[in-house]
């Protein structure tokens, strides 16, 4: 705790000089990122500590305000939300002294305050134990990251990527109040501890408020709207930090209060299962539609929670059941893929930012053929696309194959769920398959193939820093893929903070044989393919292999424009889901004997934001602005509604 | 011979995948009234094309490489873990379905990428099609497990097909019919046969695994063909477990019989090529649904017993 | 001395209706006048004993404020403004009649249902509030300010019968600096009056009403 | 000391008429303002320390009237020095108006200033008071002197904001008028008076058909001063009409003087046992408020009527949170303080955003981080604290209702108040980021703006303040609002 207070201080202190700062940039920029390492490598250090012993620590401060108390709790569950954070903020600040180095000089001050504050309010979100604390380190959050987003406010995009960003944050925190009183309705400081389970229907509805506020964080369909605005808007580290850990922020939330509100009915775990079902496939499938770098990884990231809500809401239907070690299964398979999906997103938005900073576009129809240039970056790319597709042997998998045993065990015999477990299995299956999809698209029309445009002719690799934050999550990636059985410790010590002290047994009785298991099989498959590779090699020896052009069937001088674009190699599936991604194409018009230039594109609707907020802000407007008639400007009129307020009132009352 | 018995399924993989692209060939030209390829055909390619030097793309790189080797990497792996003439396979673990499922994906995923390496159009063209079609034969395919589960109560391949019995068939015809309906027509598409694709063709245009491995020669399209092999080995011997629930125990017998029957699966397979034309490519991911549909159906069959 | 309260309590009512009804601009004022002498004498005519010479002294003062101060202040205000002579209602003189007859009906209900101290005079309570009801008649459907300065004056009006009415016994105190409000917000009224005429060349409310948020256009941008 | 704090201001202000130069008569307002800040502090110390000035029969100071008090000096002390460089800068540059080639003059400085003392001397007497008669006179006052602040800037459109709002208000303050009586008349039988403390104690022995009728005009003529809506529409006109320094009177101080007239009079109610009655009338009305604000707040064009809409939605919010009852009047009375003091906070801002900008049209200001940094950043923070963002007073009293809504079962109305302050903000934000945010256009022949600190300085400190009482509520406020709270529960 000692260690994780100083982590504190020295983000919270890094964030004060950094703003002090802002008018030299380079002291700016050296105090942020100096604090933001530091604190991470003590923060990580007490946070893996507490996670392999297990332990529980906590401190509890008065503070002179009403219903607050400075009371910070450090069990297994905020440890284990704690890794991701302080990886990928000391990962990110390191890439960011890489990445904001050259742009926007004199922002530099306040990018580095809000980034530490950043990293600090979140490791307070994960700490704190009263709900004021809680709210006022949530708000800092959201604060934080909103000026970031906001960085390069002259752009129109980012300032309505910053207002979405900000109302529904206000809207979700407001939620939160709501969530949270009823929690603890009477008097007195408003700490976990005394939290309670409400009766009745205040408990429902402390549940759909929790759902809503931590939802509008987690950025689930339909709650996601702002995230593939504001991610894209932000500079990369922050897109990673922001897209890797904040977003999970939601899902720790909502951990932490479904907590106190056990027990669960049966239809809480069948609404979150099926909203994560709904948003990892309709996540997935906007992703796929998108031709934006960073707009494709924010609808992934929308994807990513979509699953790790699925593997709560089949545990809490479990739990419900009775059945704790299936719930035990389906929670750590959410829990690791959370902390999964913050190391290969980390990883990608990095990725996409070096491609972003060394060419100035994130567009994939301008890239292409990068590889050759920047080779360093496109495999730590491609490594991150392969574990996000959930792909043998990346972390990626380990954690689906613990949702899909889930799934699987609950379509077993004792088949009450068994339901909810073909959903499950299926919208993995799909979303697996659509996710590779999604990612060969990406990785393969920015890095591989022949550039599209021009805007690639003076690419270079990133700088050292950069490359070298890009390890972090990259190691993190091999590491959970390889020795999945390391994870099983701390996950049972995070089910037992969750559940109780019983089921942390029932998850090594389920998951250590497959764990070991698939851990032995990544192995083998390196060997394997180490193997076939030195085969190769073998076989190939004193034969000079012959070089010339790509064969294209005959003809004989392809172009880089012939080459598949990303629209077109997406276009047969987003063809087919055509409901869900509304595809508006251009197609130019044909009309002359000898037609000069033409251009064809496309571009994906985004479809719940379309449907269902714009319509809804329509009508609130409108209401508004006939009533807006109220305020006509005649004095009569105001004196009028003074008489029959009191008429009324006189009538009614009297 | 006794250490060799664990194993002896993955031998036969291995040592025979090559020859069932022949048997399907040889059991077209027949119904065509030809003469046909010979049924090693394959083993003489592979053998050639080990010795052959290859012509690299300039506009390829390391990723064209590796992605048969990769491909079949994956392929090798998920069939330690395909059971046998009702034995467990070397690698059986709880949840080795959703192993085997992803190494498929793996394989996809690096023959995608290498196609899309090339800049070419034709293999973009490929990979996009590749692509769109796992998308719905895997949740098929995901879901038939499902549904073994379902009935046998346990959740690895071993497992499923060890607890797949004659009472099984007996209690459970009508689903263990959809689910091998269902696992054949995936077999089909994911092997890049007619009616989803035509492995014979010389139209680039309309070929989907064909043209995506136009560009590589020597000893990577050598890695590719294998690796296709050991691919419809793979679902011919789920298959052949399915519709052989009975075993003896005498190994020599239980492994003729299976053989027989992974032999009889291709030809069938040839049997529907002959029969059949192929689709149009809009059509195949309709194909592919009616699987999902029949996974489905044997699930909710199951469930409302 | 009873009989000659209620008679003044019946001239109120009538006075409300004549301002109901009444079109002309200095005709309104001379009768708000008129019944603010009557309200002043009101407490001279009411009292159950002899009149101290607090109470003459203190009705004196209301009557040379409502009959002398105020109108004079008024008709200052609109021979300086130039305003016309009429005083243009927003509805027409038979509604203002029924309005004005409704509002007597509704203030009678409403003193019949609350149980208020016995009063010796009759009907002063619903006449009170009538008063009131009709000042708002007339700040609500006349356009000038100086009508509007009227009806103010007469809700006052109306209060000041209701206080009487309900014989509250008020610290002469608080009565002055009441009295004192009133006087200072007429005044406060006039030198507006002043200014809007100067500002607006007229005193015609219509014109006050620039201030608005009514986005008749639509929802622009 | 209680005659003092009283006579200071009304000294002062009469005094300030009569003298002849600007500058002693500005260095007349700080140090009155000083004093009386001064003398409002000694109040509180001596309550605090458990020896209460006795005060006498018609002024003296309970916990709430000297809480009320207290944001009122202090909330004057900063509009003193804010006003002492505003009229600085006023003088320097004859006022042109937002339309071009329209021109218009200031009213002397003297009456301004004479008339912001005896406005300040009004509001004391409405905290002091202890006769609901006087209490009543002192509010006119209060909407009589602040006429003339209004109409500071001599043109059309001050006029008609001023003109609208001495007459809606003086309209209100009759109707209040027929409460009092209405009031008196319910306590004629048991021969309970009008002052304070008999009406208090003998609370249970009121006519109740009469007190009710009593609590709804006085609701209804006092919320009009408060801005509840529908009584409200004077508000926007007003705030936005007059300099920025009366809004932040006016919205800070003001519209808290008549809430106290309301808290008054619920006091008796709820003792004699009609806290539900008064309850229900608060709860709706706070609603309406909200309503009414959330539907002018989005797409508002004016970030002065923008601000005077907040207010008429915080106002619904302490309204909300009296008619709650228990904590929610401890979250009311916070509210209120945190309310006085971000919102004047932001008034001074918008007074120099004014000035940086020469126009009220939120579409018309873009980039103003380009122009003028520093408010751009205090405008933007005020904008964070004022919808509640934590830490703040704002925060916590918004929680407060919300925990007693929850607790007391009114699940539908906390879930409008969340609806509606989403609204709220959703229309706040599109404002306040398009004009503190994007691309400047360029002005041709425009000036640098160099930014006025002494102007920032007192709305930088207010906002902070803000921020601090949610950071640290020191022990004695927290007793000053606990007692304050109990004398608007009617159970001190």
């Amino acid at each position: 705790m000692l260690l994780l207070l100083l982590s504190l201080g020295l983000l919270l202190a890094g964030s004060a000089l950094a703003v002090l700062f802002f008018r030299r940039p380079a002291a700016a920029r050296a105090a942020g990122v100096a604090a933001a390492l530091l604190a991470s490598v003590c923060g990580l250090a007490a946070s893996l500590q507490t996670l392999f012993s297990g332990g529980f620590s906590s401190l509890s401060l008065p503070w002179p305000v009403p219903m607050a108390s400075f009371s910070l709790v450090l069990d297994p569950l905020a440890a284990f939300f704690l890794i991701p954070i302080f990886l990928l903020t000391g990962a990110g600040a390191l890439y960011g002294a890489g990445y904001l180095d050259g742009n926007a000089r004199e922002r530099a001050g306040l990018a580095w305050g809000a980034f530490d504050l950043l990293s600090a309010s979140m490791t307070l979100v994960v700490l704190s134990a009263n709900a004021v604390l809680f709210m006022t380190a949530w708000e800092l959050m959201a604060l934080s990251s909103f000026l970031l987003v906001l960085f390069d406010h002259e752009r129109p995009q980012a300032r309505k990527a910053g207002y979405l960003y900000l109302v529904t944050g206000a809207a979700g925190a407001l939620a939160l109040l709501l969530a949270f009183s009823l929690l603890s309705p009477s008097g007195g400081p408003m700490d976990f501890a005394r939290f309670a389970r409400p009766g009745g229907a205040a408990a429902a509805a402390a549940f759909l408020a929790a759902l809503c506020g931590f939802g509008l964080k987690a950025g689930f369909i339909p709650l996601h709207v702002w995230l593939p605005e504001a991610h894209p808007a932000a500079p990369s580290h922050v897109s990673a930090v922001m897209s890797g850990v904040m977003i999970k922020m939601g899902i720790y939330g909502l951990l932490r209060v479904l907590g106190f509100l056990l027990p669960w009915p049966a239809w809480w775990g069948g609404l979150i299962l099926a909203f994560g079902a709904v948003s990892a496939l309709g996540g997935v499938l906007f992703a796929l539609a998108q031709h934006e770098l960073k707009r494709l990884l924010a609808y992934s990231s929308v994807e990513n929670m979509g699953l790790i809500l699925m593997g709560l809401g089949l545990g809490m239907l479990a739990v419900s059941d009775g059945d704790y070690a299936l719930a035990a299964l389906s929670f750590s398979g959410a829990l690791l893929h959370a902390l999964n999906h913050s190391l290969f997103k980390g990883l990608l938005f990095m990725g996409a930012g070096s491609v972003i900073k060394s060419t100035g576009t994130g567009e994939l129809e301008a890239l292409g053929g990068l590889s050759k240039k920047m080779p360093v970056t496109a495999s730590y790319f491609l490594l991150g696309s392969a574990a996000i597709s959930g792909l043998p042997p990346f972390n990626g998998f380990v954690s689906e194959l613990l949702l899909g045993l889930a799934g699987l065990l609950a379509l077993g015999p004792r088949s009450r769920l068994a339901p909810w477990g073909a959903v499950v299995i299926v919208s993995l299956a799909a979303v697996g398959t659509l996710a590779a999809a999604c990612f060969v698209k990406a990785s393969g029309s920015v890095f591989l193939g022949l550039p599209r445009s021009r805007r690639t002719d003076g690419a270079r690799e990133a700088g050292r820093p950069m490359l070298a934050a890009m390890a972090v999550p990259a190691a993190g990636i091999a590491l959970v893929g390889l020795f999945p059985s390391a994870a099983l410790r701390p996950l049972s010590a995070v089910l037992g903070s969750i559940l109780g002290p019983g089921a942390a047994g029932f998850l090594s009785a389920y998951a250590s044989v497959p764990l070991a298991c698939a851990g032995a099989a990544a192995a083998g498959l390196a060997a394997l393919l180490l193997a076939l590779w030195t085969a190769r090699a073998l076989l190939l020896r004193g034969r000079k292999p012959g070089a010339g052009p790509t064969w294209d069937c005959g003809y004989a001088e392809p172009t880089p424009r012939m080459q598949y674009g990303a629209s077109s190699f997406s276009q047969p599936l987003t063809d087919l889901f055509q409901p869900v991604i509304r595809v508006i194409g251009r197609y130019p018009r044909i009309q002359e004997y000898f037609p000069s230039g033409a251009s064809f594109s496309t571009e994906a609707q985004p479809l719940v934001y379309n449907t269902l907020y714009t319509p809804a802000a329509r009508r609130i407007r409108g209401l508004a602005y006939r009533f807006s008639w109220l305020q006509q400007g005649r004095l009569q009129f105001y004196i009028m509604y003074i008489a029959a307020a009191l008429i009324g009132l006189l009538l009614w009352k009297l | 011979m006794e250490t060799l018995r664990p194993l002896s399924g993955l031998l036969a993989a291995l040592l025979l995948a090559p020859l069932l692209p022949g048997v399907a060939n040889k059991v077209k030209a027949f119904f065509g009234g030809r003469k046909g390829q010979p049924v090693l055909q394959l083993y003489y390619d592979l053998a050639k094309l080990l010795r052959k030097t290859p012509v690299y793309s300039v506009t390829s790189t390391w990723i064209f490489k590796a992605g048969p080797a990769v491909g079949l990497g994956a392929l090798l792996l998920a069939l330690t873990a395909t059971p046998f003439a009702g034995r467990s396979a070397p690698l059986a673990f709880d949840g080795d379905l959703m192993l085997v499922v992803y190494l498929l994906g793996l394989a996809r995923f690096a023959t995608v990428l290498a196609a899309l390496d090339t800049g070419s159009a034709f293999e973009g063209m490929g990979a996009s099609r590749e692509a769109q079609f796992a998308v719905f034969a895997e949740p098929a395919f995901m879901l038939g497990l499902g549904a073994l589960a379902c009935i046998t109560g346990s959740v690895s391949l071993s497992g499923i097909f060890g607890a797949l019995t004659v009472a099984t068939w007996a209690a459970a015809a009508p689903v263990l019919l959809l689910l091998t309906a269902a696992f054949f027509v995936v077999m089909l598409a994911e092997n890049s046969r007619v009616p989803a694709d035509d492995p014979n063709t010389h139209l680039e245009l309309t070929m989907i695994h064909e043209v995506m491995v136009l560009d590589h020669s020597g000893p990577d399209l050598a890695f590719i063909l294998y690796g296709a092999s050991l691919k419809l080995w793979f679902f011919a011997a789920l298959i052949a477990c399915m519709v052989l629930p009975r075993h003896s125990g005498a190994w020599a017998t239980d492994t003729g019989l299976f053989l027989l029957a992974v032999i009889g699966v291709a030809a069938a397979v040839g049997a529907v090529e002959s029969a059949m034309a192929r689709l149009r490519l809009l059509k195949v991911p309709y194909l592919l649904i009616t699987a999902f549909a029949f996974s489905a159906l044997a699930l909710i069959l199951q469930l409302a017993r | 001395m009873h009989i000659l309260a209620e008679l003044v309590i019946v001239l109120i009512i009538l006075l409300d209706l004549g301002l109901a009804v009444t079109g002309s601009l200095s005709a309104c004022i001379r009768l708000v006048a008129a019944q603010g002498v009557l309200a002043g004498l009101l407490p001279l005519l009411a009292g159950t004993e002899g009149i101290s010479a607090g109470t003459a002294a203190f009705a004196a003062v209301i009557v040379l404020l409502k009959g002398a101060v105020f109108p004079w202040l008024l008709i200052r205000a609109r021979d300086r403004s130039g305003a016309r002579q009429d005083v243009e209602p927003l509805v027409s003189y038979p509604v203002s009649v029924a309005f004005c007859l409704g509002s007597f009906v509704a203030a009678s209900w409403l003193g019949s249902r609350l149980p208020l101290p016995e009063t010796g005079v009759a009907w002063i309570v619903p006449a009170s509030l009538a008063t009131v009801f009709t000042g708002f008649l007339l700040i609500t459907t006349r356009t000038k300010a100086i009508t509007q300065v009227l009806g103010y004056l007469v809700m006052e009006n109306g209060i000041y019968i209701f206080g009487l009415a309900l014989f509250v016994q008020q610290p002469m105190m608080v009565e002055l600096a009441i009295l004192l409000d009133v006087f200072v917000a007429v005044f406060v009224m006039g030198i507006a009056i002043f200014h809007i005429s100067r500002e607006f060349d007229h005193i015609d409310t219509a014109e006050l009403s620039e201030l608005s948020d009514w986005r008749r256009e639509g929802y622009g941008s | 000391m209680t005659t003092a704090v009283l006579l200071l201001p009304l000294i002062s202000g009469l005094l300030a008429f009569v003298l002849r130069d600007d500058a002693s008569r500005r260095s007349l307002l700080l140090w009155t303002a000083r004093a009386h800040s001064t003398l409002a502090a000694l109040l509180v110390f001596f309550w605090l320390s458990g020896q209460p000035e006795a005060g006498g029969a018609w002024f003296a100071f309970d916990p709430l009237g000297l809480f009320f008090l207290a944001i009122t000096s202090l909330l004057f002390l900063g509009a003193s020095h804010y006003a002492a460089r505003y009229l600085d800068s006023e003088k320097r540059s004859p006022g042109e108006d937002a339309e071009p080639g329209f021109f218009f003059s200031n009213a002397p400085e003297a009456v301004f200033t004479g008339s912001l003392l005896l406005f300040l001397a009004a509001m004391t007497a409405v905290t002091a008071s202890r006769h609901m008669g006087l209490l009543w006179a002192s509010v006119e006052a209060t909407t009589l002197l602040s006429a003339p602040l209004i109409y500071f800037h001599r043109h059309k459109r001050s006029l008609e904001a001023t003109w609208k709002y001495l007459l809606i208000c003086s309209v209100g303050i009759a109707l209040a008028l027929v409460g009092n009586l209405f009031l008196g008349a319910a306590g004629v039988k048991a021969g309970v008076g009008l002052d304070l403390p008999s009406l208090l104690s003998g609370a249970p022995l009121l006519e109740r058909q009469l007190l009710k009728a009593a609590f709804l005009f006085v609701f209804v003529g006092y919320g009009t001063k408060m801005g509840l809506a529908p009584f409200h529409t004077w508000l926007p006109d007003a705030h936005s009409e007059s300099p920025a320094v009366v809004s932040a009177l006016l919205s800070g101080a003001l519209l808290n003087c008549a809430l106290l007239g309301i808290l008054r009079v619920s006091a008796v109610c709820a003792r004699a046992g009609l806290a539900d009655f008064t309850g229900g009338i608060l709860l709706l009305f706070g609603v309406l408020s909200l309503l009414t604000a959330a539907l002018f707040i989005l797409g508002q064009r004016d970030y002065k009527r923008l601000l005077a809409y907040s207010s008429i939605e915080h106002m619904g919010m302490i309204s909300l949170g009296a008619g709650l009852g228990g904590p929610g009047l401890f979250a009311a009375l916070l509210g209120a303080l945190s309310h006085s003091l971000s919102k004047a906070g932001l008034f001074f801002t918008s007074g120099v955003v004014l000035e940086a900008e020469r126009t009220k049209q939120i579409p018309e200001v873009k980039g103003l981080l380009h122009r003028a940094p520093l408010t751009a950043s205090i405008w933007l923070a005020g904008f964070l604290i004022i919808t509640g963002m934590p830490p703040s007073g704002v925060f916590l009293y918004k929680f407060m209702i919300l925990r007693q809504a929850a607790a007391s079962g009114r699940y539908w109305l906390a879930g409008l108040f969340l609806f509606l302050l989403v609204i709220v903000f959703a229309g706040m934000a599109r404002a306040f980021i398009s004009m503190v945010f994007g691309e400047r256009p360029e002005k041709p022949g425009e000036k640098p703006f160099r930014e006025p600190r002494g102007m920032l300085a007192p709305a930088a400190l207010f906002l902070f303040l803000a921020v601090l009482i949610g950071l640290w509520l020191p022990g004695w406020l927290d007793s000053l609002l606990k007692a304050a709270a109990a004398n608007a529960a009617g159970t001190l």
